[in-house]
């Protein structure tokens, strides 16, 4: 059952010191930047975050880590003209970096989910961020083998939800976000506006709302940007 | 095919553009590759891919039209073609690694005979490594195509015999559009030249210890 | 719990409902375990996960809402409820294979000690095997209940010490719903008799080799 | 690029003998029966058939098998009260089977699609249908190797498609349909109806017009039940 919070800070409430914390977002596309402010106010720390980034310029993730209180980062693409407190934070040692191939991070994220043990990907064969793993050759092509990552808990941006906790994204703010929710304990979303059960049509639902544990309504920019569509329509 | 001068980034788009087919799905890597998509009319009918979540994108979005929840992988405000679809990361990345794209188009900063590629880090030690959706790119379509510069900066050639930097990916390239030239690669490791811009067979030949054919049909 | 009487297939699906936590999402499967969807009141807010695509599965369609895409696993057709949400099949066991449903409630041919399910297959050499979705089911959620009668029609007890059938999954039963008794299953084997109907405890222990601990509160 | 044909007959007019057909449908729901009839009509032979089932009653799949078109049949569930062309076949030592755990069929589906070459699974370990098969304990859980199951050619019924190929499918017919556009060198589809480009949202596609090949449009009930569902609101 889906819970209905009030504020982004009860939301985030019981995400304890230690956590794995997925959270959504490409870039700044779908990051749920209010529930990693109330992360930051709230002072959960030795946080291990999973994101595609490691955050841009002052908001959102990169502020957690600027705060230090990410231990260590599984990320595709830290490094950006942007990563500034993630760039201070590394080359300072006092941030851990674990880089995987986007695709692997996303089918990663999937095979979480989706229980399954393990999978053989040809992406990153003979590179430098497969050395150590386990390869094999399958009907002529090279692999490897890459593992689930399972979070503790997962914070997401999704566009509208049903008070079910059915949901629905906007544009390329989906990202990673469907893989998310089904990977961590508890999936935490920000959603633009919480609409009567029956109110989305159940052949568009992605993210069934199984998947979906707490849930708090914060209209972002992301509202007017789907009005004005509406209305150059 | 020859010509006097090298060509230039636009002209050397547009030489891409002209080789992709009608109706393929493409991905254009950050960078120059991105130059293709001006080239690529709307006759054409290619559709463009990134790796974000979405087919049918658009060209990058005006002032007015900046919407922050639709970008590229290069995170920049793109548009939206009648015809595209959304889908999630898990879902894009399958349609690059299962093969569907037709063809990828990607900067290198060096290129192996045998078509190896590197293109996501110097392997210095103190670079912040970030790999993106590079490795998924270099398997990721029927055909990869790497669009370059032939030489660095300092002069040195990064069509190579054996690639120095890390690898993005093994045996993954098919074709590499230079300033100087466009060359098909081979599992072997015979690199056949189809065309020379500013430059002489010769004088290709000199510079490396790749076994080049000669295709540019002087 | 006791009862002086074993309980018909109704009674038993009433008390598989009342042990089902409210707003549980739960898959029932074919057969004797459907009928506890009829004691899924509304007010204990149970989603029904159906394999072949969809949560908020509803009742069986009647006459003249028969839809012909709108089936269960079973290919009965049925009703959609506010909220549901249809996927494809791959999506459809992740959330299975994931762990995200609460409650599997299965039949059964036979179950051990230590929770092996067989139900799919009598192993019989001239039967044609089909194993459907049940392999997924029998390690598809948090807790699996198995739902049977305690003895096959011939009066062979169907939880052993050991299944003689081919497995469907392996120490996947949690708990085992019978006309004779509730049992719950434990990874050593031993089995806790948390009820029993028209049937001592003695009765019981007189036809098992299991090591059953009596918790009937009697 | 997705070409649109007038027939069925054209439509898969170039399936070969002896090549694999991944068939969309559990049971009737989905499953694109004109296709199949038209495939019937063709003459094509020697087929390996991947569905869930092996036919039901005396039409589609069941009549390809009953007409001995199908050497091998890998489904999870072949034997219903109603699959006599099927056993019969079986029983006469004329088709093969191979039996898939439904979700392993599926996620088999998917892999051929997404490029992964093998992954572990937990379904079907320690029984009948994983004998031979290598298994792995990882993180304390017990699973079997798995292979990507390819097609030649998937034939699919959607509901709705525009006219570059996107497509919806509608309530339970959706099923094995998306991951079989995806395995297959060539997806042929039949669809309620054909709009213009740019008629579906976005947001909603469920199988991008990359995975389609060919498409005719061909009524079914599936439009009156569309009809009579919107009445009804």
């Amino acid at each position: 059952m889906t819970k209905i919070v009030d504020t982004a800070a009860e939301a985030v409430a019981n995400i304890d010191d230690g956590s794995t914390v997925l959270i959504g977002g490409f870039g700044n596309a779908g990051q749920p930047m209010e529930l990693i402010e109330a992360l930051l106010d709230g002072g959960a720390t030795n946080l291990t975050v999973v994101n595609n980034n490691a955050g841009q310029a002052d908001e959102g993730l990169a502020l957690l880590i600027k705060e230090r209180r990410v231990d260590k980062i599984i990320c595709s693409f830290p490094r950006q003209s942007d990563s500034w407190h993630f760039d201070e934070a590394y080359r300072a040692g006092e941030i851990e970096l674990e880089l995987v191939p986007q695709g692997n991070l996303a089918e990663r994220l999937r095979a979480a989910g989706a229980g399954i043990g393990g999978f053989f990907t040809p992406t990153g064969y003979g590179t430098m961020l497969a050395e150590g793993k386990e390869t094999r050759e399958i009907n002529g092509r090279n692999y490897v083998l890459e593992y689930p990552i399972h979070g503790d808990v997962a914070i997401l941006k999704a566009f509208k939800a049903d008070e079910k906790g059915n949901l629905i994204y906007r544009k390329t703010a989906r990202n990673f976000s469907p893989m998310m929710a089904t990977a961590a304990k508890q999936t935490i979303v920000q959603v633009e506006e919480i609409l009567p059960t029956g109110s989305l049509d159940p052949e568009n639902i992605v993210t069934p709302s199984i998947y979906t544990d707490v849930m708090v309504a914060i209209e972002t920019e992301s509202t007017a940007l789907a009005a004005r569509e509406q209305g150059a329509k | 095919m020859l010509r006097d001068e090298p060509v230039d980034r636009n002209t050397l788009a547009e030489i891409v553009a002209g080789d992709i087919e009608p109706g393929s799905f493409v991905n254009l890597g950050i960078g120059q590759p991105t130059l293709v998509s001006n080239y690529l009319t709307a006759e054409r009918d290619v559709t463009l891919h990134t790796e974000n979540g979405m087919l049918g994108m658009g060209r990058a979005a005006k002032e007015d039209e900046v919407d922050g929840d639709l970008i590229n992988a290069g995170k920049i405000p793109v548009t939206e073609t009648p015809g595209a679809a959304y889908f999630h990361q898990a879902d894009s990345f399958a349609m690059m690694r299962g093969g569907h794209l037709d063809v990828c188009v990607l900067g290198a900063m060096q290129v192996s005979a045998t078509g190896d590629l590197a293109n996501w880090h110097t392997g210095e030690p103190d670079a912040i490594p970030a790999v993106g959706g590079a490795m998924d790119l270099a398997i990721g379509a029927k055909k990869v195509y790497v669009m370059m510069n032939l030489y660095t900066r300092d002069g040195e050639i990064k069509l190579l015999p054996e690639t120095t930097y890390p690898l993005t990916g093994v045996g993954c390239v098919s074709r590499v559009y230079t300033d100087h030239g466009i060359f098909d690669l081979s599992e072997s490791g015979t690199v056949t030249v189809k065309a020379l811009f500013g430059m002489t067979f010769d004088k290709l030949q000199s510079e490396s210890e790749i076994e080049f054919v000669d295709a540019t049909g002087n």
